[in-house]
């Protein structure tokens, strides 16, 4: 595919760049670790958060606190024990500065004891379990992405005010889902909604006509779903067809009915509310600007991953820059970390200090077809969330 | 009482895909005694190229016709490679060789169609509801169930009533006496890893509407066609038609009863038969 | 080949040691590998069944370990490696009793079953106790082998025991009757040895040698999650037992080593490292089928 | 108390009934031949004797003990051991190591799993290999052995099992002379306390060796007594050899003497299974039209070489089809003009009778009407699955998709294999309308009668080599020249 070559040339560039620099007797190259799944289910998130990082180091000419920047790239896989033997890898062979990346849950938790022990930072850029938050956070680990709890806990409130009282939940069986749906009853119970039915179906499931079949049974208000990736794709298009599409209205988070969702799904996805810290149509300057040059860069419509990795480089750059590139003491790159705070496509972008978890605006969208294209518009801003931790 | 027959139309859509999957992995090991692991890649193989034809032609039947030839041309180099491991008691080599080729298609579909989550959007004439009686049920699976039964009957006639498939079942009983009476076994069972080849083709393009093309989708179906065939019995037409009627069945009552454990009511289902019938359902008769 | 075999053997084994922690780190997980891999080659070796399940006790002797350390705490180590090792042997015994009339593939089939409903369970079925599909981090590392290159070495002694032991096994009188097992079964019973029996012990045996490879896996990993009991772990170790030629005493060691390096130097280069894994598989079954054929014996 | 008893054992596979209520005592210490054509059993009842297939109906007991359903592993420790005909040997174990795996089974070693010199059971091991005259093969891998040498290590084995019942399958077939003799020589020497059950065509050395003999013949016994009164019961003879026809049937005169190029020339072929050497030079021709018959008690390799002409096993030497080299393998020698009717009949499972003749179809003189017409029982039988059908009906069916072939020259091994006497007429006067028709035969045959009246010349075949060429007339008007060959 286009991308992986011209991709290569462009990495061997930013080497080669770092290298020339480092000869010349300039500051020595700023490497960071890079740890992303770009093989297997994945394999598309890790390109879209990778896009968003080259995106954004080209526009600061790959340059932070005076030294070059130099991205080292490790595959995760599916597999978690690969993931800390390249957390390993990144931290001892190649000797590099800081540590961003992990898309899975299970991979970030995996690495979460080796990385607080050998206190080295690590810059979470997508995986949303709660726990690194919470019981199991540490000093040198943040978190630019979200929390499960984050995107789904303002949609309960607002569902229960604004749309029915009563739902039915589906959602795949593991951590990320349920974490999600306690989320979401946590605050739509609070508000007076009744849950009429649950169910849980495994991840990578191929068919979820028994599911459909029993919404049908339940006929709630609205549902709620939490999918991801190709199980998303394939409730959608069968909601569609089970002509549920029209009866009853599904609301979601944004993961579910995401742009390469829509792109896979097309009419299925329409009408559909999400909630998300994010979205294509988001009126702000910067996230215009971000949407173009993403677009005019790479040829396709950045996703929430992308979006997630433009702001990650971002703050590891302004992080460096705020110390001048001396990465030598380890609490001073923690203290430039807690202190980043810029507009981003987002909105506005700040570390709670307490969790070192972003603190951000979540949006509630709906899928719609503006000027014949479908795409994700906002229709509320439920303000700024912050992880109770 | 709807809900049933619900359970039961879902049941038999699953079947049918898993029908085409699971012939082609069956009547190649019947006559060759060969396990082709990398018969789920040529279902997602089916599927991408199905999608690659629907953008180019904006038509899903074109797809349809097209992308089992399409993944026929590809069958033709693959079987030139893994005629490298026919044979008898060559089944470790076979299982290194198949794996080994499973993981190289999977990544040169990875290479070519790229990671994102793609799906090709039922024909419009199937992408609605059909009334049922009282009842509303997708018309695409509906579809699903007709083209099932039409290839399950167009086997059958086809085992039953041509030379081809004559001869299939000569090579599959007792080759070297189907040898002595002029059957050219060799040439037989690559016409039949072709004829697996385009059928599981036709399973990816006609499941593309109805699942997502992701990568992992080969190996997935991959497990569920090797379960069908050993519930079934490997080596006939047959068995594999009982094997994805029972499958098809099991995973939609699973899936509606028991959703986080579907996989493994199926599963269980395979271990039970095993236990009680070392050969499967249809026991050794190949 | 024997000759400098051993040699090349110990050069590779202690080369980690001077490589650094995540060359240390590799080379406690080729030893993991190794210990369950040669466990399926063990298998095949004295009753010629193939199993694509074995990740049933790789992972179960893991998420054992894990369970009773995390649980009990870091001084229960040699309590729970015991257990994990009977647990594995108990219930590989009950996976032989079930698959003792079926053979070649079907067999194969059941084993992967097995494990399947061991790996769903674990994943969703009891997400309260395994940790679900988040697994279970947070595993203390055994008292007084806290340190990696420690750790290894306790590893490299403890697969040079198994392979002595192996050999031994091997030139034993019971060695040599399931080993003649695997070439004749029928034959073998004739002769009144019973065959369900040593069929059974071989699988109990299989079972527990590869429970102890996952205990030493979790030992220094410090987590566990439901991937080590997936069918890709299974369809590893058995392709690594079968690069490594299924019958040769080093077959386990052999192959893990192979396949985790490959694995390891692949992945840092290229996103589509499964495309030259799955080359390197069909080369690996086209030069044994050529060396089989060349040396192939009539009989 | 007998040593081993059967009482009315049914035994069956698919639809041939192989054992049809047999009933059996040897005493304990006694010397039993069992006796009776191809087909008529002696195989299976060995499998239900020594275990390893269990009985329909009926009843075995070992010393007394009812063990009918028992594994044959507990039936070995109760004292029984045998040979197989097919040796059936550990491919990568050495030759010393069988005979210690075999006296190792009750040995309490065998269940240590540590290494241990098994010092004594070595020297036993070696010892038995002395009496079997396999010492120096001793340290040699069981592969590299030849077919005899690999029958007497199965020997071997069960000696060293120190049985107290002996169950001999065939133990001089396939055995060069000077090693037939060596056996004949452990067999007559062993101890009296073992009782021995033996099945062997070497009827000469099965008469001498036995106390008394059981004859059997599809599936009953046919007749049980002394060595003597059996080998001159009138009815063994014919059920073996044929019945004695007199002169009286007008043998079909041979229309014209055949000559002109041969049809089939076979010069110098060799072959055998693995190393053993079963075929040993043979060179026959069969001349157009002309029906050509080999003769030869069992197991002296008449099935090997009709296998090898057809290509199913590795030959050497030179197989010329009307002048021509036949293609290596077997589709090339089918499309080359040859049919075979195998022995055994080997239906093909999944196919009914119609569809195996319209598979074997080739255009030519012989359509699927007249096929018909030749066996009107095919007709009526030709929607039902090839595998349910009787002896005779397979024997049929075999033969008609051989000539559906329209072959150059068809092959024979052993039509009457099993089959009931006024089965055998009537094949035997369809394949003299065959080869009144034209049809070049070669057929082989143990049934001497069936094959002289029908054949013009005969090659008589013994231990792998053809010994005598003569004018299958010569031969009927001289019955005790072929009793000479025919034993």
């Amino acid at each position: 595919m286009r991308y992986t070559r011209r991709r290569f040339l462009k990495q061997s560039l930013a080497v080669g760049v770092g290298l020339a620099m480092g000869v010349r007797g300039q500051r020595e190259a700023l490497r960071i670790g890079v740890v992303l799944p770009y093989s297997g289910v994945y394999a598309q998130l890790g390109q879209d958060i990778t896009d968003g990082m080259l995106l954004y180091l080209d526009e600061v000419k790959n340059q932070a606190g005076g030294r070059p920047v130099q991205l080292v790239r490790e595959d995760e896989t599916a597999d978690p024990s690969v993931a800390l033997r390249k957390v390993t890898k990144l931290v001892e062979q190649d000797r590099v500065d800081l540590l961003t990346g992990l898309v899975s849950t299970a991979s970030a938790y995996a690495v979460r004891d080796y990385v607080h022990n050998s206190r080295n930072v690590l810059i979470v850029s997508n995986a949303g379990g709660n726990a690194l938050t919470r019981e199991r956070k540490s000093p040198y680990i943040f978190r630019t992405s979200f929390t499960s709890w984050q995107v789904s806990f303002p949609l309960g409130r607002w569902m229960a005010e604004r749309l029915t009282k009563r739902v039915a939940v589906v959602a795949a069986d593991y951590a990320f889902g349920r974490e999600s749906v306690a989320a979401f009853k946590e605050s739509f119970l609070a508000a007076g909604g009744q849950v009429v039915q649950e169910t849980y179906t495994p991840l990578g499931s191929t068919d979820f006509s028994a599911a459909l079949t029993r919404l049908l049974q339940a006929r709630p208000g609205a549902v709620f779903a939490f999918l991801a990736g190709s199980d998303a794709a394939i409730f959608l298009r069968q909601y569609a067809q089970f002509g549920l599409k029209d009866s009853i209205r599904l609301a979601t988070t944004g993961f579910t009915v995401e742009e390469d969702v829509i792109r896979a799904v097309g009419q299925a996805a329409e009408g559909a509310y999400s909630s998300l810290h994010w979205a294509v149509r988001l009126a702000l300057p910067e996230n215009q600007r971000f949407v173009q040059a993403f677009r005019k860069r790479f040829g396709r419509t950045p996703s929430v991953y992308a979006m997630q990795g433009y702001d990650t480089a971002r703050v590891i750059v302004e992080a460096v820059n705020a110390l001048q590139g001396d990465l030598s003491s380890k609490d001073k790159l923690v203290e430039a970390l807690e202190g980043v705070r810029f507009r981003g496509p987002r909105g506005l972008f700040e570390f709670d200090t307490k969790t070192h978890q972003v603190i951000q605006n979540i949006y509630v969208r709906q899928v719609q077809n503006i000027g014949n294209e479908l795409a994700n518009a906002v229709v509320a801003d439920l303000g700024r969330v912050r992880d109770p931790g | 009482m709807e809900f049933y027959l619900f359970v039961l139309l879902n049941g038999l859509a699953y079947a049918a895909l898993l029908f085409l999957l699971a012939a082609g992995l069956s009547l190649v090991y019947g006559v060759g005694r060969v396990l082709h692991l990398a018969h789920g890649g040529f279902f997602m193989l089916g599927g991408y190229m199905g999608y690659s034809l629907y953008q180019w032609a904006g038509n899903f039947w074109l797809a349809l016709a097209l992308a089992p030839l399409l993944a026929l041309a590809v069958g033709l180099i693959t079987e030139r490679l893994v005629r490298i491991v026919y044979g008898p008691d060559r089944a470790l080599e076979q299982v290194l060789f198949t794996f080994g080729l499973a993981f190289v298609i999977s990544d040169l579909t990875r290479f070519f169609w790229g990671a994102q989550v793609l799906g090709v959007p039922p024909p419009p004439v199937l992408n609605r509801p059909m009334g049922l009686g009282p009842v509303v049920y997708p018309a695409y699976p509906l579809f699903l169930i007709l083209v099932g039964t039409v290839v399950a009957l167009g086997l059958w006639a086809l085992m039953r009533f041509t030379r081809f498939g004559l001869e299939v079942r000569a090579a599959a009983g007792h080759p070297k006496m189907a040898e002595a009476l002029g059957v050219p076994t060799t040439q037989v069972l690559r016409r039949t890893y072709l004829l697996g080849v385009a059928l599981a083709a036709l399973g990816g393009v006609l499941a593309a509407p109805r699942l997502a093309l992701a990568p992992g989708l080969d190996f997935t179906m991959l497990i569920l066609g090797l379960i069908v065939v050993v519930i079934g019995g490997l080596g006939s037409v047959t068995g594999a038609l009982y094997g994805a009627l029972l499958v098809g069945l099991a995973d939609s009552l699973g899936r509606t009863f028991l959703p986080q454990f579907a996989l493994a009511v199926i599963f269980l289902l395979m271990a039970l038969v095993l236990v009680f019938r070392p050969e499967g359902l249809l026991g050794g008769r190949r | 080949m024997s000759r400098w075999f051993p040699w090349l053997l110990a050069v590779l084994a202690l080369a980690p040691l001077l490589g650094g922690a995540y060359a240390l780190r590799l080379g406690t997980e080729v030893v993991a590998w190794s210990l369950a891999a040669t466990a399926l080659a063990f298998l095949y070796r004295t009753t010629g069944l193939v199993s694509l399940g074995h990740s049933a006790f790789f992972g179960g002797g893991a998420y054992a370990v894990a369970l009773l350390v995390r649980n009990i705490g870091a001084s229960a180590y040699p309590f729970a490696v015991l257990s994990a090792v009977l647990l594995g042997f108990a219930f590989s015994l009950l996976l032989g009793f079930l698959g003792l009339r079926s053979h070649g593939i079907f067999f194969l089939m059941l084993t992967l079953a097995c494990s399947q409903i061991m790996y769903i369970l674990v994943k969703q079925g009891f997400s309260g106790i395994t940790g679900g599909d988040d697994g279970l981090p947070g595993i203390p590392r055994p008292p007084g082998l806290e340190e990696p290159w420690a750790y290894y070495l306790a590893g490299l002694a403890l697969l040079l025991g198994v392979l002595l032991l192996y050999r031994a096994f091997l030139a034993s009188p019971l060695g040599q009757v399931m080993d003649a097992l695997r070439q004749n079964e029928r034959r073998t019973e004739v002769l009144g040895y019973d065959v369900r029996r040593l069929k059974l012990l071989a699988s109990g045996l299989s079972g527990a040698l590869a429970a102890l490879g996952g205990a030493y896996l979790v030992g220094y990993r410090g987590f566990v999650h439901p991937h080590d009991l997936s069918w890709t772990t299974s369809g590893l170790l058995l392709v690594m037992a079968v690069v490594g030629g299924m019958r040769p005493l080093s077959a386990g060691v052999v192959g893990a080593t192979l396949l985790i390096a490959l694995e390891a130097f692949l992945s840092s280069y290229t996103d589509l490292w499964n495309l030259f894994l799955g080359l390197f598989l069909m080369t690996a079954a086209w030069t044994t089928l050529r060396s089989r054929r060349a040396t192939h014996v009539g009989a | 108390m007998w040593a081993l008893e059967l009482r009315q054992v049914y035994k069956s596979f698919g639809g041939l009934l192989a054992l049809a209520g047999v009933d059996l005592k040897v005493p304990l210490g006694e010397r039993r031949a069992l006796v009776g054509p191809n087909g008529a059993g002696k195989s299976t009842l060995f499998r239900v004797a020594g275990g390893e297939s269990w009985p329909d109906r009926g009843e075995v007991l070992l010393f007394g003990r009812r063990v009918t359903g028992l594994p044959p592993h507990r039936l070995a420790q109760m004292g029984l051991a045998r040979t197989f005909q097919v040796a059936s040997l550990f491919p990568e174990k050495d030759v010393w190591e069988h005979v210690v795996l075999a006296s190792l089974a009750f040995h309490p070693l065998s269940r240590r799993p540590l290494p241990r010199r098994l010092g004594t059971l070595e020297d036993q091991a070696l010892e038995v290999l002395e009496r079997v005259g396999l010492s120096q093969r001793a340290r040699t891998r069981v592969a590299a052995l030849s077919y005899g040498e690999q029958r007497l290590v199965e020997l071997a084995m069960a000696l060293a099992q120190k049985p107290r019942l002996l169950l001999l399958d065939e133990p001089l077939a396939g055995l060069a002379e000077e090693e037939r003799e060596r056996v004949k020589g452990i067999l007559q020497a062993l101890p009296r306390e073992i009782t021995v059950l033996l099945i062997e065509h070497d009827l000469d050395f099965a008469y001498g060796f036995a106390d008394r003999v059981t004859v059997l013949h599809q599936g009953q016994v046919l007749r049980e007594g002394l060595p003597e009164e059996v080998r001159r019961d009138p009815q063994v003879i014919e059920v073996y050899v044929g019945k004695d026809q007199e002169a009286d049937v007008a043998f079909p005169s041979p229309s014209s003497p055949h000559t002109g190029p041969a049809l089939l020339e076979v010069r110098g072929l060799r072959a055998g299974y693995g190393q053993g050497e079963v075929l040993r030079g043979v060179d026959l021709e069969v001349r157009p039209g002309e029906a050509v018959g080999i003769l030869g008690r069992n197991g002296m390799g008449k099935t090997t070489l009709l296998s090898a002409l057809m290509g199913f096993l590795p030959a050497q030497g030179e197989i010329l089809l009307e002048g021509k080299i036949v293609p290596p393998g077997t589709l090339g020698r089918a499309q080359a003009g040859l049919a075979l009717v195998p022995q055994g009949r080997q239906p093909i499972p999944g196919l009914s009778v119609e569809e195996e003749l319209l598979l074997a179809l080739r255009p030519g003189r012989w359509t699927l009407e007249t096929i018909y017409e030749l066996f009107p029982r095919l007709k009526e039988r030709r929607h039902a699955p090839s595998t349910v059908l009787s002896g005779g009906e397979q024997q049929m069916l075999a033969i008609a998709r051989a000539l559906l072939r329209n072959p150059k020259l068809l092959l024979l091994d052993e039509p009457t294999e099993g089959l009931s006497p006024l089965l055998v007429k009537t094949i035997q006067e369809v394949l003299r309308e065959l080869s009144r028709q034209g049809e070049s035969l070669l057929l082989a045959e143990q049934n001497a009668t069936f094959a002289l009246g029908l054949v013009q010349r005969v090659y008589i075949m013994e231990k792998g080599q053809i010994v005598e060429c003569t004018e299958a007339a010569y031969l009927r008007r001289e019955p005790k020249r072929l009793r000479m060959w025919m034993g």
